[in-house]
């Protein structure tokens, strides 16, 4: 299934710890190629925590592997259609329009993409 | 290569020796004036020029957190006013607030060797030790800001004399500070803890401490002429810039009770009229009493049109300016220290206040019995930048233009002050005072502000020149001690200043109750606070402590 | 004169000399000889152009000018017919003459300019005729004429002036407005007037408006047939629809002085 | 000298100079256009008694008008800038502001002086009005109930002539009164001349001064038919039993007297043998600046 | 001043040791250390990132000091291959600086100006939108100590400190009790703000969820509120927030005694940037009428301040800096560094402790590849990895000392816990900087 969702990146914990280890380590390259869904769109796009999806915005395009995105606990949080992957080479490589209208600071955490899963094997390890 | 140098066929003026335009030769050696060079040794020909020591400004805002936070917010200024490098100097950025080598350029090419710092907080005292390591070729200092202290506000609230006083010397030592800053004490207290209130008289209650103002002016006063410090507790008055404020000035310099003390941008503490409306001059009322009370000195301030930027650790202040216009406005509060305010400001002639500003400042050149007490200053830049001075010096040497300045001006506000009738023109000699010899003895610098023998070779020759402002607009050459760094109105080298402070002694008890303070309500660590002493070199000017 | 580029510059180029006002007078040899600053090092123009004919108050330039910054900066007369894109800063501090480019230009077209006029036959960047960062005004006067699209911040803090598009805007057209005139005959994007205080943005489609402007009413301004029969003048394609057409007036910016206006075309 | 049988008097009508403005009122039809421009030109007959003299100029269509709607161009006299200035401001700001659709411009360009009017009713938006400069016109738009009053910041006023004048000396009142309408009628067609008289004529012309200090100007008893025989002068023949007169305001001499030199012939025309003669009202060229012969007028 | 005791042989324990990896920059650590290692066993008081930033900063010293073209060099011949691509470069790009300490950031400007280069430091893919919005209308802000002691509304905004700034919370700002804050977290107040839920949400008080990229709209409403305004529907369909949350938020603000809105790349990276930044700035400013208010973005690397701080005091500008002119120049998107990379301007790039190989977009990256880059950092990194001449660095604050500009401003002294072989970034610069000036002496 393919949607067009609204990708976010950003900093986590798990991600800054491991960048400390070394950006290419395993570690870091396992936290920032793991993409955060909801629930409720996992379910709609039939996807379980570690399929792969890949991601495309513009020419570029990855594949990441996806997980259900924790929620606070104590409140309804409503955003459906809301992506997010922790920053690094890979949600870089999404950011295709350098274009930062004059501020120097590209719209990093503002990508539109298609998002398509789950990828059979093959074609994620290809 | 020998560092001996001989100036020859110069005016000098130099009022710390009694020397007032006479031709001699000052000799150079090792970066101190001396006696006399070996007859061989290179010579300035100063031939139709004018020697003085290099200038030395008592009270000017050139570096530190509140500087820089001026600076960065304020690209379209500096846009128009690059400063180029040289094969000699780095390149900056000028504007109201120049970068800090453009800083030092800039200063040094008026002939001054030594710039003041006005206010700092000590949590801010490494940037600004920073700062002024990239200051060029000035020798400088700071004062640091003590007024809005909440440790010693706890100390004088339980009347604990002894510990004030050490603490005092502690945060001096800590913070590599030069001496001790007053900024509207119990003010930014007010503006933090009670919803941007402020106090505008020394004897209100000051929220939260039960002390008034005068309390912490008194001590300060008494703290600085205690431990012996170089120059006095450096006070920027309560109720500044507000109609009827003299009364308050008036109030703050009888606290002294007869020890020294410095007042500071007294201009704008020199007003009469009632809060909320026009204010009118009370220069007169003030000049008379510091006329009268030697304790008392005081730099003017003086207010030039045109651009400024209010930048001030009386944050209550810079809020009231944004009510005139709502400009970009900077806030910052230092924890248990002190505010901040900052804000865009022009001077204009046609507005009353801007006038009659303008015109407090010059009465009060033009009234003060002793200049040695009573030295030039805008407040750079919140009265207008330090390249003003050539202007203002103008101003007080020659009355012709004066006079054809106020023409200009608002007419209403300058009829009600008696500038008019002031027809004193500042003579080189005083000029020397004002700018050099005084500020310098007011610092308690002794090898700075003068040419006797063993003084500092900071020396300034200015081209003589009738129209003033164009004489001290650009030195000819300029030599920061003994080492000629302008020579011919062009940059030839670009030494190196000092950084100075004070480390008066103290009871070391003291830190096992500071430090249990700053683990409660600062954000850094005690054993962090401290400057150490590699971070930046600095030299010591002695104190000499009331036993 | 004409300043063909025969070698493009490897790194950006800032030729502020390239104006009618800055070359009058000069021969050929002159020209050529003039500095430019190629990064960080000065070189002279004709290592980079040739120089043909005589300066009589009109200049053309031609060629790959997509590295070459400030043309016509500070120009204050004459007449500039460019044939190429170009980057940053196209006539910023104009204060007289016209510019006529035949390609695109980026960022900085017209900033802090004060009269003359400049013509983009192309598409221009962000911040077209706008205030510089920390000012709190900008364009003084003149036109600016664009052709295709522009990006963010067209007219941002304009005191006087017009600015118009003849394609679509970006985000914040008409940010900080003072007053002056800004027309967009294509679309705009997101948060149009921002803190605006006073002066007219004006588009011929719909647009999402900030909450902080409120719709007033549709009518018909009088006053726009003026600017749409000038710009149909200077080259637009005006639909006559729009001359007699109605439009929604929106006031804002409530943050602000709240006297500013958004029209927007009712088809 | 005579054409058919009218009398044409060698004199020659002495002209004043004044000041002048054109101003352009568009609306959405002709009907709201000129029905601002005729409020704007009302009372406005004589600078005497109404400080300016107004009159339409003619209507203009669309593609005449700067805004291209509907309008019609008003000229209005005074005796100085200033004068005509502050008349635009009162009547502009009650006679057109007012009226519907309308909108106002400066109809005159490249003029020495300028006096600012949209520049001073820009006031009454209160606070919401607006400028918009384009081109070097600024103009003010001022928010009305119906929508916004356009205006430009300011007028042209340039100096003009006023005074122009004929008399029509007849033997009875229907034959004058033939021959002047029918003067009014062929002049009110040209450009840069209004008549600012009711229909054009006006009967109670005037001589300067009067045995009643208040007053600037009084009868003209030396053209009352009725006083022939009782004042001290006159200047009617015996059969000349009515006399009407056109006066003449332009924004030049030579349309002015052009207007004069239609006017004659249109009267001549329609007025046959009963209009006995023409002639030119003068203070002997010692008030004015202008002296328009009559016979030059005639000769070609 | 010396606060290091030694504990055990080889085993040393430094206190108030600073933590450098966010913009936090806590000073009360206390690291244990083994010298024979070379490597920090403990680090007490740090958070989690910060217990991995210590224990990860040990010393590889296989790796070699420098390389060229990836073979191994010593460091003279790097110096001196750096200093001749920089001096022979046109438009040579100096970039990152902000895991540097004040004094190397000090140096690097001065090379900049030396070359006559291009300056930038990550704040321009950071908190630069911020300093954008700081010279269009101010910022009315504090020192965190105030906070600690004053403030009884916590405002995060766009930001997550429980991920990226973990002691933020703990240590700054929510828990700790303070001079006027008598009871800690009890007498504050904390709301969060931000596109979806986050660990942060969990400790506040108040959560408004923003339909993503309507910060903005959510920021004017509520100054229209604080300005004594109301607010149409619109405010409602465009955030997402209910008009009667956005009342009750702007109520709250303004009846508070002390408070403090922490915003993060929440605004600065996404659609109106620097005036989203801007908005919130004159919404604090406005809430000044009714309240003490201030505003601090929660910045990142541990000295990223610092490089607005220097670069602001050196040349008047914080960050998007060129020099080519021979005096500096500001201008964000023209002399920020991934436009310059984005247009294919910059002929070579000297990358100090940061990596935009991993961080630019794509076309950025793509124009880095085709140019000599010199590259500083600790670790190999996909930016050392692509740069001709590879430094390998000491760690600052673990192995050099300096000083450190906290998110606040305020500057914090390095205590470092054990001396690395490899030199400091200000080790290399100076040599650097020294063999230029030679280089350009020659030259001309």
């Amino acid at each position: 299934m393919t949607e067009t969702m609204l990708l976010v990146p950003m900093r986590t914990a798990k991600q800054g710890v491991a960048l400390n280890q070394g950006k290419l380590k395993d570690a870091y390259k396992k936290e920032t190629s793991t993409v955060e869904i909801k629930q409720e769109d996992m379910d709609r796009l039939g996807l379980k925590t570690g399929d792969r999806v890949r991601l495309r915005a513009g020419t570029e395009e990855v594949i990441v592997s996806c997980k259900p995105r924790k929620e606070g606990k104590k409140v309804q949080d409503t955003a459906t259609g809301i992506i997010f992957l922790p920053y690094g080479p890979i949600s870089s490589a999404l950011m295709t329009d350098g274009d930062t209208a004059g501020t120097g600071m590209p719209d990093s955490k503002h990508l539109i993409v298609e998002i398509e899963g789950p990828l059979a094997q093959e074609e994620s390890d290809g | 290569m020998s560092s001996a140098l001989r100036i020859v066929n110069g005016k000098i003026y130099d009022p710390a020796n009694n020397i007032d335009g006479e031709v001699r030769d000052i000799c150079i050696q090792d970066g101190k004036i001396v006696e006399s060079v070996p007859g061989d040794t290179p010579k300035i020909d100063a031939h139709g020029m004018v020697v003085m020591p290099g200038g030395v400004d008592i009270h000017s805002h050139i570096a530190g957190p509140k500087t820089n936070l001026a600076r960065k917010f304020q690209p379209e200024d500096h846009r128009y006013d690059p400063h180029p490098g040289t094969e000699f100097t780095r390149s900056g950025a000028g504007g109201i607030v120049p970068s800090t080598f453009a800083t030092g350029y800039r200063f040094a090419t008026l002939g001054y060797t030594t710039v003041m710092e006005a206010a700092v907080p000590p949590l801010s005292a490494r940037h600004v030790l920073e700062e002024l390591e990239d200051t060029a070729i000035l020798d400088k200092g700071y004062y640091v800001l003590m007024g809005n202290n909440s440790f010693l506000h706890r100390m004088l609230e339980k009347g604990r004399m002894e510990e004030f006083r050490n603490a005092v010397a502690w945060w001096l030592n800590a913070s590599k500070a030069y001496t001790i800053k007053l900024v509207c004490p119990g003010g930014d207290e007010q503006w933090k803890g009670d919803k941007n209130a402020t106090i505008n008289q020394i004897d209100e209650k000051i929220h939260s401490f039960d002390i008034t103002p005068r309390q912490v002016i008194k001590a300060l006063i008494d703290t600085a002429n205690d431990l012996g410090l170089p120059h006095p507790a450096h006070i920027h008055c309560n109720n500044l810039g507000h109609s009827g404020n003299y009364t308050t000035t008036l109030d703050t310099m009888r606290a002294a009770e007869g020890r020294k003390a410095h007042i500071t941008h007294i201009q704008f503490n020199s007003y009469g009229g009632e809060p909320g409306k026009n204010p009118t001059s009370k220069a007169k009322e003030i000049s008379d009493f510091i006329n009268e009370n030697p304790n008392i000195s005081a730099d003017v301030g003086q207010v030039m049109f045109g651009k400024s930027v209010s930048m001030t650790a009386d944050a209550p202040l810079a809020w009231m300016l944004r009510h005139v216009k709502e400009r970009k406005w900077i806030n910052c509060d230092t924890e248990c220290e002190s505010g901040c305010g900052i804000i865009p400001f022009e001077y204009q002639q046609n507005v009353y206040t801007h006038t009659l500003q303008w015109a407090i400042g010059l009465e009060l050149f033009l009234m003060a019995k002793d200049p040695w007490r009573m030295v030039l200053s805008t407040d750079h830049p919140n009265g207008g930048s330090f390249l003003n001075y050539p202007r203002l010096i103008r101003l007080l040497m020659d009355r012709d233009f004066r006079k054809q300045e106020a023409a200009a001006v608002n007419q209403k506000a300058l009829l009600s002050t008696s500038l008019l009738d002031l027809d004193r023109e500042y003579s080189l000699q005083e000029i020397a005072i004002v700018t050099r010899a005084a500020p310098a003895r007011l610092l308690g610098l002794k090898h700075k502000g003068h040419l006797g023998v063993g003084a500092d070779a900071d020396i300034t020759i200015y081209d003589e020149h009738e129209n003033r402002e164009e004489m001290f607009k650009t030195a000819r050459y300029v030599l920061k001690d003994g080492h000629l760094f302008i020579k011919n109105h062009e940059f030839c080298a670009d030494p190196v200043g000092r950084i100075y402070q004070v480390a008066p002694d103290y009871d070391k008890k003291i830190e096992d109750e500071i430090r249990p303070f700053f683990d409660e309500y600062y954000s850094v660590q005690f054993d962090n606070y401290p400057v150490f002493d590699t971070h930046v070199e600095t030299e010591i000017v002695p104190t000499y402590p009331v036993q | 004169m004409k300043l063909t580029v025969h070698t493009p510059p490897e790194v950006p180029l800032e030729a502020e000399i390239l104006s009618p006002t800055s070359l009058a007078g000069l021969s050929e040899a002159e020209v050529s000889a003039l500095i430019v600053h190629h990064g960080n090092r000065k070189e002279a123009l004709g290592e980079f152009f040739s120089v043909n004919g005589k300066m009589n108050g009109r200049l053309e330039l031609e060629g790959d000018l997509s590295f070459v910054k400030l043309i016509g900066q500070g120009m204050a007369d004459g007449e500039m017919f460019i044939e190429g894109n170009v980057s940053g800063h196209l006539g910023c501090g104009m204060s007289g003459g016209r510019i006529v480019l035949n390609g695109d230009a980026q960022d900085w077209v017209g900033e802090d300019m004060t009269g003359g006029s400049i013509t983009i036959n192309g598409n221009a960047g962000h911040m077209v005729g706008s205030g510089v960062r920390g000012a709190e005004q900008g364009m003084l006067g003149g036109e600016i004429f664009v052709r295709g699209n522009c990006k963010n911040e067209a007219g941002g803090a304009m005191r006087r002036g017009l600015v118009a598009i003849g394609g679509n805007s970006g985000d914040f057209t008409g940010l900080n407005m003072v007053a002056g005139t800004v027309i967009v005959l294509g679309e705009m994007g997101i948060r149009t007037g921002s803190n605006m205080k006073r002066g007219s943005v004006i588009s011929m489609n719909p647009a999402r408006m900030i909450p902080s402007f409120s719709y007033s009413c549709t009518y018909q301004p009088i006053f726009l047939r003026f600017y749409l029969n000038y710009l149909r003048d200077v080259g637009f394609e005006i639909d006559d629809a729009w001359l007699n057409g109605s439009y929604q007036r929106w006031c804002g910016d409530a943050i602000s002085l709240n006297k500013g206006e958004v029209l927007l075309y009712q088809s | 000298m005579k054409i058919r049988s009218t009398e044409i008097t060698d004199t020659f009508a002495e002209a004043f100079k004044m000041s002048a403005a054109r101003i352009i009122i568009t609306a959405e039809s002709d009907y709201w256009a000129m029905a601002a421009a005729q409020s704007v030109t009302g009372f406005a007959t004589s600078v005497i008694g109404c400080r300016c003299e107004a009159g339409i100029e003619k209507t203009l269509s669309p593609k005449e008008t700067p805004d291209q709607r509907p309008g019609v161009s008003v000229l209005l006299f005074a005796n100085s800038t200033k004068g005509v200035g502050n008349r635009l401001v009162e009547r502009i700001g009650q006679s057109v502001m007012t009226c519907p659709t309308t909108a106002c411009f400066n109809g005159l360009d490249g003029t020495e002086e300028k006096f600012s009017v949209g520049e001073k009713l820009r006031y009454f938006g209160d606070g919401y009005q607006g400028s918009k400069v384009l081109n070097d016109r600024k103009m003010w738009r001022i928010p009305v109930m119906e929508g916004e009053f356009l205006i430009d910041d300011s007028f042209g006023i340039q100096a003009a002539v006023g005074g122009g004048n004929l008399l029509f000396l007849g033997k009875e009142l229907s034959s004058t009164l033939q021959a002047a309408t029918a003067a009014a009628e062929a002049m009110r067609k040209l450009p840069n001349i209004i008549l600012p008289m009711p229909g054009g004529v006006v009967r109670s012309g005037s001589k300067p001064g009067s045995r009643y200090k208040a007053l600037p100007a009084s009868t003209n008893d030396a053209f009352c038919p009725t006083l022939r025989g009782s004042a001290p002068k006159t200047e009617l023949g015996e059969d000349e039993a009515c006399v009407l007169e056109i006066v003449i305001d332009g924004l030049d001499e030579s349309s002015v007297a052009e207007a004069m030199r239609q006017g004659m012939h249109a009267a001549v025309e329609a007025g046959g043998e009963g209009l006995a003669r023409i002639t030119a009202g003068n203070y002997g060229g010692n008030l004015g600046q202008y002296k328009i012969g009559l016979h030059p007028l005639l000769q070609d | 001043m010396d606060s290091s005791v030694a504990a055990e042989p080889n085993i040393r324990v430094v206190k108030n040791a600073t933590c450098t990896f966010c913009g936090c920059v806590c000073d009360d650590m206390e690291l244990t250390v083994d010298l024979d290692q070379k490597r920090i066993t403990k680090a007490k008081n740090a958070c989690v990132l910060g217990k991995a930033w210590f224990a990860e900063h040990s010393v590889d010293e296989s790796r070699p000091v420098a390389m060229i073209e990836g073979k191994e060099v010593s460091l003279d011949e790097a110096i001196d291959e750096a200093a001749k691509i920089l001096v022979n470069a046109r438009f040579p790009v100096i970039y990152g600086m902000s895991n540097s300490t004040s004094e190397a950031q000090r140096e690097t400007v001065k090379m900049a100006d030396l070359l006559s280069a291009n300056v930038d430091s990550t704040s321009s893919v950071c908190h630069g939108p911020t300093g954008m919005g700081l010279q269009g209308v101010g910022e009315p802000t504090t020192t965190l100590g105030e906070v600690k002691n004053r403030a009884d509304m916590i405002v995060y905004w766009g930001c997550n400190p429980s991920d990226c700034h973990p002691r933020l919370s703990t240590h700054y700002a929510v828990n700790p009790k303070g001079m006027y804050i008598p009871n800690g977290r009890k007498d504050r107040t904390v709301i969060n703000v931000d596109v979806r839920s986050t660990t942060t949400t969990n400790i506040a008080d108040v959560f408004v969820q923003v339909k993503p990229g309507s910060d903005f709209e959510l920021l004017w409403g509520l100054r229209i509120l604080v300005r004594g305004g109301k607010l149409n529907p619109a405010f409602e369909e465009q955030t997402g927030v209910p008009i009667d949350v956005i009342e009750n938020l702007a109520s709250r603000l303004m009846s508070c005694n002390y408070g403090i809105l922490f915003f993060g790349m929440g605004l600065t990276m996404t659609r109106g940037r620097h005036y989203n930044a801007s908005a919130l700035h004159m919404l604090a400013t406005d809430l000044n009428e009714h309240t003490h208010f201030v505003v601090k973005p929660a910045r990142g690397h541990g000295n990223v301040t610092g490089a607005d701080t220097v670069m602001s005091w050196q040349t008047g500008y914080p960050f998007g800096i060129n020099f080519n002119r021979g005096y500096p120049r500001h201008e964000p998107g023209e002399f920020t560094t991934t436009d310059i990379m984005c247009r294919g301007e910059a002929d070579a790039a000297c990358i100090i402790a940061s990596d935009p190989m991993a961080n630019f977009a794509k076309p950025a990256i793509d124009h880095m590849k085709k140019i000599p880059m010199i590259s500083f950092d600790p670790k190999p990194t996909p930016t050392s990895q692509a740069a001709r001449v590879a430094f390998t660095t000491a760690c600052y604050g673990i192995n050099t000392p300096g000083t450190v500009y906290r998110m606040d401003d305020i500057p914090i002294p390095l205590r470092p816990a054990f001396e690395s072989p490899f030199p400091s970034d200000l080790d290399i610069l100076k040599p650097l900087v020294k063999r230029i000036r030679e280089l350009k002496r020659a030259q001309y």
